[in-house]
């Protein structure tokens, strides 16, 4: 299985431990990964409120850079990353006439047809089946809450993936992977990711509010998907420790990582070590 | 292919399968074909195959005195073959009733007819049983009509004109109807004088009004065989009239006539958002 | 020419359902709504029993346009009547077209019971135009042959 | 030979003001067939209709011509006084010289010129007109009512008490439907049950009315006044007739596990069971899932009780046919379902308000069944998890109803009273309980509606918070409901032991397969459709087929019963004449020359064209040809226009008398 790569600049910045991780899972599992040649920002969370067509056009090229190297699959572990470029290939399969002045702005044909995938969906793509049979060990000591955050699974119409309110995707994979996922209630509540530097008190006000959930319904780690969500759980969980006093460690693994634990790779290859709170 | 031909049908008609095969008879191979109508095997050597067979057989399949003769075989094109779709859809022929031999067909007369230039029905869909094999090309709209498109280049006034001419030379020998897979009527109306719709008179009114009422008693149902065009003694181009009505029915209903067996016929369905543009 | 022009009264045929715009043209008299004279109704029960035939018989009659009108979309006494004339109007006024047949002297609308406004209007506003086409000679030639 | 004779109105100064009557009158006198021509001041006028039956009977007229006004306004008038003339009334045309010529056109030249080619036509009209009789067509005098629930109930009683025989279908092993389950109703609080039950038992007892429980409509074939309607009735394995409805049998099935469906899985039932106390039949049916015996083949333990020997476990799902002059369709209504799956393109559950995952969530039917006297809990509100009694309760309105993101844009009417009524029981039966309501408007149109909510919100001291719930979770078993109070401008955070989310209104299961067996439209939610949103409100696209209660749209039961009433009495207007009689001006097939492509067919929206087999004395088939149902035509004429040999007709406006119209042109 080939995919098209699109980092992001969490990944090749702040993130990059999850970058390691993603990248060494995906290689065991003997995953193609062709990083986009040249790709640039996806606008994210600036562009929109600019301009609406940079916006569209930003994510588009990098689009249409895939097209044009073949990469039918993209897989962007960014869920912001990801949501963008969903956004902007779904307008452009729909109005032609935008896709062929966006085509013109960018310099690239772009038909919008591939596909962008999350971490979990290349995942579920490869085929959990598979993954459980390369696993030689175990996951059964860890009782995980897995974190969807804001973004994995919204805008439902444009993301068509899990349910929004609901997920369970992560779940089903681990819990194959033989690990013990807890049913809790703040997997899709948000993390405060937008406000990590604007306003920090809130952000560790929800943050403490999801690592305590997680806790309270008996989960012995966090598990995500998303650089920001693990920016404010793993990053910040001192701060909230220091602010609220009260819980335990908590672990915030990204979800290649126990995969990846799983088919038995070394935590340090998955950079496991590089976070901020570690198992002690 | 001529062997297969001769030997199906030798065995449909040997297994009591069919009471009588339609199909193409010769003289000489210098001389144009006609049809056959075999209903002893040992007269299956009188079929031929080649590409001076242009008759669309379909248009006896309506007659009575071919039915009476029973359960009949049809050496047919996969351009002739969308009339017994019609035919069918317009209770006019139990589809099970007819043994359909589709012929692989790149195209028939010498020069190629005009149809077969833009045919996409090289190969049969819906014959109980297909010889031979040819590529299927696939044929867009403009490319479909642009013999009309080059005729509406001409100004309303030359068009109108042109039709005048053309009415003027009309002998009202109706072969048009008679020849046509689609023209079953009993009574067909040209023939009603109470009240009187076309003056049948050898006057251009009622040519006119004959050519209009033709036209359009195909809306929806003329598949484009050309019949009535090639077998016109003064050699009126009446494609044109049949193509206006089946371009404006795809770009309106994206419907062909005999194209597909389950689509809706466009007389006697409607959508809600069929367009009103040229409605006040 | 030009001032034969002036003089020209066009013929007008009006082929209306009688639910929707034939109430319209009541509602137009009741409220005394002036318009030309030029018109001249047939009353059918839907447009959906308005066959094409009847438009070129108008023709053939000596109007100079004709007028096809009926219930809005959705209004129609018989549910569904005029959802099925229109789509044949869509293929028919192709046909016009391609035999060069003014199809600016053919004319559709939606009129219901209320618009009796919209009747004056529309058929004022189609009197004056034929006015300027001025007489359907063409057509009328080919009726004229033998 | 054509005796046509032709009266131009004056219409006092109406017309004659603008139009040289005189000169009509004596340009048509010129006319072939014309008999007499004359203007009168006012034709309409006694005098005037004297008049013209006089020249009628006189001249001996085959034909005539009124010059007038609109046929909208007199054509049943000349009518009448041609009939009573002896003049065949459909030899009767009308020339529009008012509304669309002396009203409409100042210049009087112009105006006389148009009158005259305007009677012209119809001169030429009138000479091609045939004589035409009403139609009569026999009625059954019996009626089919499709659903047994208030609504069902209260228009088989209306008809029943007329005196006519009512066929009475329902689904489920009892009637009663949805009121049934509930517990006391708005605005007044009266028991649900205490007022239907008696009213059930009506339908038990009456002479009038054959019930079919546990059965459904198969097909239904027919037109107004002689439908036939087969009945599937589902293998029950308990003969009604025998049976005593002792309760032997329920009580010793020791299959116990069943959730209930009247109880919306709040508590469980036997195997062979009656639905509730009050069911009519009183009557139990075997669950063929959950009867040991039907399905392991052992057991048989309420066959061997049973004194009556009623018990037959062969029993097969049975046809029977019955024949009906008209069907009223009564079949009600669903809840929207909150959880994930959806039956319906475009429309999604509320995965945030975790309905399959808290079993202390629930929905309005399934309070309604906490709060009923004869419910799971003996009427105490005690929740599902744990039957504790819940302290801090939440309703949630507009679960679905008004959410375009739902897909459910429109307002289920009756949630806004149903919740302020809960809060209310719930205060009656929780004193220390606090009832909170998180509502987007208070919908409260109705008699005594508004004072009712006032009463929950005021007396019974009921929290309504302005705003939607965006999620619930839970901690610790109790439920965090988390919204917004818009009107504090605050989220608001609730801590409750129970919610209950009041889902948007469907219609029933199967309401749409039933319509199109009925040939009855639908919306795109699947609400039939009524032919005329005001004037022809329980009537529909199907003579002799009509709509009451919820599903036609949402309704409270007021409503329903009133229209029940009213499709009631639609239905004994039919019943009060032996025949039907229907217009002559329809469709006619000319079987000689029709070719058989059954356009007309397609193009029908009444379901009028039937395809027949012609066939030779010695059985041969000949042709397929169309051929029109005179008690389904409504005469539009749509399948003249489109039949290609003009093999079918229009009598009143034949293509002869058009065609004759437009050729007076010329």
């Amino acid at each position: 299985m080939q995919v098209g790569y699109y980092p992001g600049c969490a990944l090749h910045g702040s993130s990059n431990d999850y970058e390691m991780s993603v990248r060494a899972c995906l290689s065991k599992l003997q995953i193609d990964v062709r990083e986009i040649d040249d790709w640039i920002c996806c606008g994210a969370s600036a562009a929109h409120s600019l301009n609406q067509k940079l916006s569209v056009a930003l994510p588009a090229r990098t689009l249409g850079l895939a097209e044009r190297d073949g990469l039918n699959d993209i897989l962007a572990p960014c869920p912001m990353c990801s949501m963008e470029l969903c956004k902007a290939g779904k307008a452009l399969a729909e109005d032609p006439e935008l896709r062929v002045e966006i085509s013109d702005i960018v310099e690239l044909e772009i038909t919008g047809k591939s596909r962008v995938l999350n971490l979990i969906q290349v995942l579920q793509e490869f085929g959990v089946e598979k993954i459980q049979s390369l696993a030689t060990r175990s996951l059964s000591e860890f009782k995980p809450a897995c974190y969807y955050g804001c973004l994995l699974t919204r805008p439902p119409k444009v993301l068509k993936f899990d349910d929004c309110e609901q997920p369970e995707s992560m779940e089903k994979i681990l819990g194959l992977l033989g690990a013990v996922p807890v049913d809790w209630n703040f997997k899709t509540e948000c993390c405060g990711a937008g406000m990590t530097l604007a306003n920090e008190d809130t952000v560790l006000d929800l943050s403490h509010k999801i690592i305590s959930d997680a806790i309270d319904h008996g989960a012995n780690c966090l598990v995500v998907a998303c650089p920001m969500c693990h920016v404010n759980l793993d990053m910040k969980q001192a701060a909230v420790k220091e602010r609220f006093g009260v819980q335990r460690d908590m672990v915030v693994y990204y979800l290649s990582d126990l995969v990846g634990i799983a088919m038995g790779i070394d935590e340090k290859d998955l950079g496991v070590d590089r976070h901020y709170v570690v198992k002690d | 292919m001529l062997r297969k031909l001769q030997n199906t049908c030798r065995q449909l008609l040997l297994e009591g399968k069919v009471d009588v095969v339609i199909g193409y008879g010769q003289a000489d191979s210098e001389s144009p074909t006609h049809p056959v109508f075999i209903t002893d095997a040992k007269d299956v050597k009188k079929l031929v195959w080649n590409d001076k067979c242009l008759i669309n057989l379909v248009t006896y399949l309506k007659r009575p005195e071919i039915k009476s003769l029973g359960k009949s075989a049809i050496v047919a094109k996969g351009c002739d073959e969308r009339a017994i779709v019609v035919l069918e859809k317009e209770s006019q022929l139990e589809r099970d009733s007819v043994f359909v031999i589709g012929m692989a067909c790149a195209g028939v007369g010498q020069p190629l007819l005009p149809k077969c230039k833009v045919c996409d029905a090289h190969m049969p869909q819906v014959a109980d049983i297909i010889i031979g094999s040819v590529e299927n090309p696939s044929v867009d709209a403009d490319t479909r009509y642009a013999e009309l498109k080059s005729f509406l280049k001409k100004s309303p006034e030359e068009r109108h004109k042109h039709w005048v001419k053309e009415c003027r030379r009309c002998l009202k020998c109706y072969a048009c109807r008679q020849t046509c897979p689609m023209c079953y009527c009993e009574r067909c109306i040209v023939d009603v004088n109470q009240p009187q719709y076309i003056d049948s008179s050898a006057s251009t009114k009622g040519n006119f009004a004959w050519h209009i009422t033709r036209a359009f008693h195909l809306a929806g149902r003329c598949v484009g065989c050309d019949e009535c065009t090639r077998v016109c003694p003064v050699g009126i181009d009446l494609r044109l009239l049949n193509m206006s009505i089946a371009k404006s029915a795809e770009q309106n209903f994206e419907f062909r006539a005999g194209v597909d067996p389950d689509a809706k016929p466009i007389i006697g369905s409607y959508s809600e958002q069929d367009r009103e543009d040229f409605i006040r | 020419m030009s001032d034969e022009k002036e003089q020209f009264e066009p013929k007008i045929i009006a082929y209306v359902c009688n639910w929707c715009t034939y109430l319209g043209a009541d509602l137009a008299g009741t409220n005394r709504l002036e318009y030309p004279a030029n018109v001249r109704i047939v009353r059918l029960p839907c447009t959906g029993r308005i066959d094409f035939n009847l438009m070129v018989k108008a023709f053939e009659a000596g109007a100079d346009s004709v007028l096809v009108s009926g219930c809005h979309p959705g209004d129609c006494h018989y549910t569904t009547g005029n959802f099925h004339a229109r789509r044949r109007w869509i293929l028919f006024r192709s046909l016009l077209d391609t035999m060069g047949i003014d199809v600016d002297r053919i004319h559709f609308t939606w009129i219901s019971a209320a618009e009796g406004k919209k009747w004056q209007e529309v058929v004022t506003d189609i009197t004056e135009s034929t006015r300027k086409l001025g007489p359907y000679t063409a057509y009328q030639r080919v009726c004229g042959e033998s | 030979m054509a005796k046509i004779g032709v009266f131009t109105c004056w219409c006092g100064e109406n017309i004659a003001q603008n139009v040289d009557v005189q000169h009509v009158a004596a340009e048509i006198a010129k006319l072939p067939n014309v008999h007499c021509s004359i203007e009168y001041k006012y034709m309409c006028s006694e005098p005037g209709q004297a008049m013209i039956r006089e020249k009628i009977a006189a001249e001996k007229l085959t034909g005539m011509v009124i010059a007038s006004c609109s046929p909208h306004m007199h054509l049943n008038t000349f009518r009448k006084a041609a009939k009573n003339a002896g003049l065949n009334p459909y030899q009767v045309e009308m020339a529009n010289i008012r509304e669309h010529c002396s009203w409409v056109h100042r210049n009087r030249e112009e105006a006389t010129l148009k009158a005259v080619d305007l009677v012209k036509m119809a001169v030429a009209k009138v000479r091609k007109n045939q004589e035409l009789v009403p139609i009569d067509i026999p009625v059954t005098k019996r009626v089919l009512v499709v659903g047994g629930g208030v609504a069902g109930i209260q228009a088989a009683l209306d008809i029943a008490d007329a005196g006519y025989e009512v066929v009475m279908v329902e689904r489920e092993p009892s009637i009663g439907g949805r009121m049934a389950g509930l517990s006391e109703t708005f605005p007044t609080l009266d028991c649900s049950q205490c007022i239907l039950t008696p009213r059930m038992v009506d339908i038990g007892q009456h002479p009038n009315i054959t019930l079919h429980t546990y059965s459904e409509v198969a097909k239904v074939e027919g037109f107004i006044g002689n439908f036939k309607a087969s009945i599937l009735k589902k293998a029950r394995y308990v003969d009604v007739n025998t049976c005593t409805g002792c309760g032997t049998c329920w009580n010793s099935c020791p299959s116990k596990k069943t959730p209930s469906e009247f109880d919306f899985g709040l508590g469980t039932r036997t195997a062979i069971y009656v639905p509730f106390p009050q069911a009519v039949p009183a009557k139990p049916v075997i669950d063929q899932n959950a009867c040991i015996k039907l399905t392991k083949g052992k057991c048989g333990v309420c066959m061997k009780k049973c004194q009556a020997n009623a018990i037959d476990f062969d029993d097969k799902d049975a046809l029977v046919e019955e024949e009906v002059g008209a069907v009223i369709v009564a079949t009600g209504f669903k809840l929207f379902q909150i959880g994930k799956e959806q039956d319906l393109e475009g429309q999604s559950g509320y995965g945030e308000y975790g309905y399959d995952k808290y079993p202390d969530v629930i929905d309005s039917l399934q309070f309604e069944r906490l709060a009923s006297a004869s419910g799971p809990t003996n009427g105490e509100i005690r929740r599902p998890s744990d039957g504790k009694v819940p302290k801090n309760i939440v309703f949630i309105s507009c679960v679905g109803s008004r959410d375009n993101a739902k897909g459910v844009p429109y307002c289920s009417k009756v949630c806004c009273m149903y919740t302020a009524k809960h809060t209310m029981l719930y205060k009656h039966k929780v004193h220390d309980g606090v009832a909170h309501v998180f509502y987007m408007d208070i919908r409260a149109g109705g008699k005594n509606y508004e004072e009712f909510v006032r009463r929950a919100i005021e007396q019974d001291g009921a929290q309504y918070h302005r705003g939607r719930v965006s999620k619930i979770t839970e901690k610790h078993g109790t439920l965090i409901v988390r919204g917004v109070d818009t009107l504090a401008g605050l989220p608001l955070t609730i801590e409750a032991d129970m919610v209950v989310l009041a889902s948007a209104i469907k219609p029933t299961n199967g309401a749409q397969e039933l319509a199109q067996k009925l040939n009855v439209g639908y919306d795109n939610y699947g609400f039939l459709s009524e032919s005329h949103p005001k004037l022809r409100p329980v009537e529909t696209a199907s003579a002799g087929v009509f709509v009451c209660g919820a599903c036609q749209g949402p309704k409270d039961i007021p409503e329903s019963v009133a229209q029940a009433s009213a499709a009631a009495a639609k239905t004994l207007v039919i019943f009060s004449k032996e025949e039907l009689t229907r217009d002559p001006e329809i469709a006619k097939v000319n079987e000689k020359v029709c070719a058989g492509c059954f356009t007309c067919q397609r193009v029908c929206a009444f379901n009028a064209i039937e395809q027949v087999d012609i066939r030779s004395p010695n059985g041969k088939l000949i042709k397929r040809i169309a051929r029109v149902n005179p008690g389904l035509c409504m005469g539009c004429g749509t399948c003249v226009a489109v039949c290609p040999s003009k093999s079918v007709d229009l009598s009143g406006t034949t293509e002869q008398q058009v065609y004759s119209m437009v050729k007076s042109l010329t």
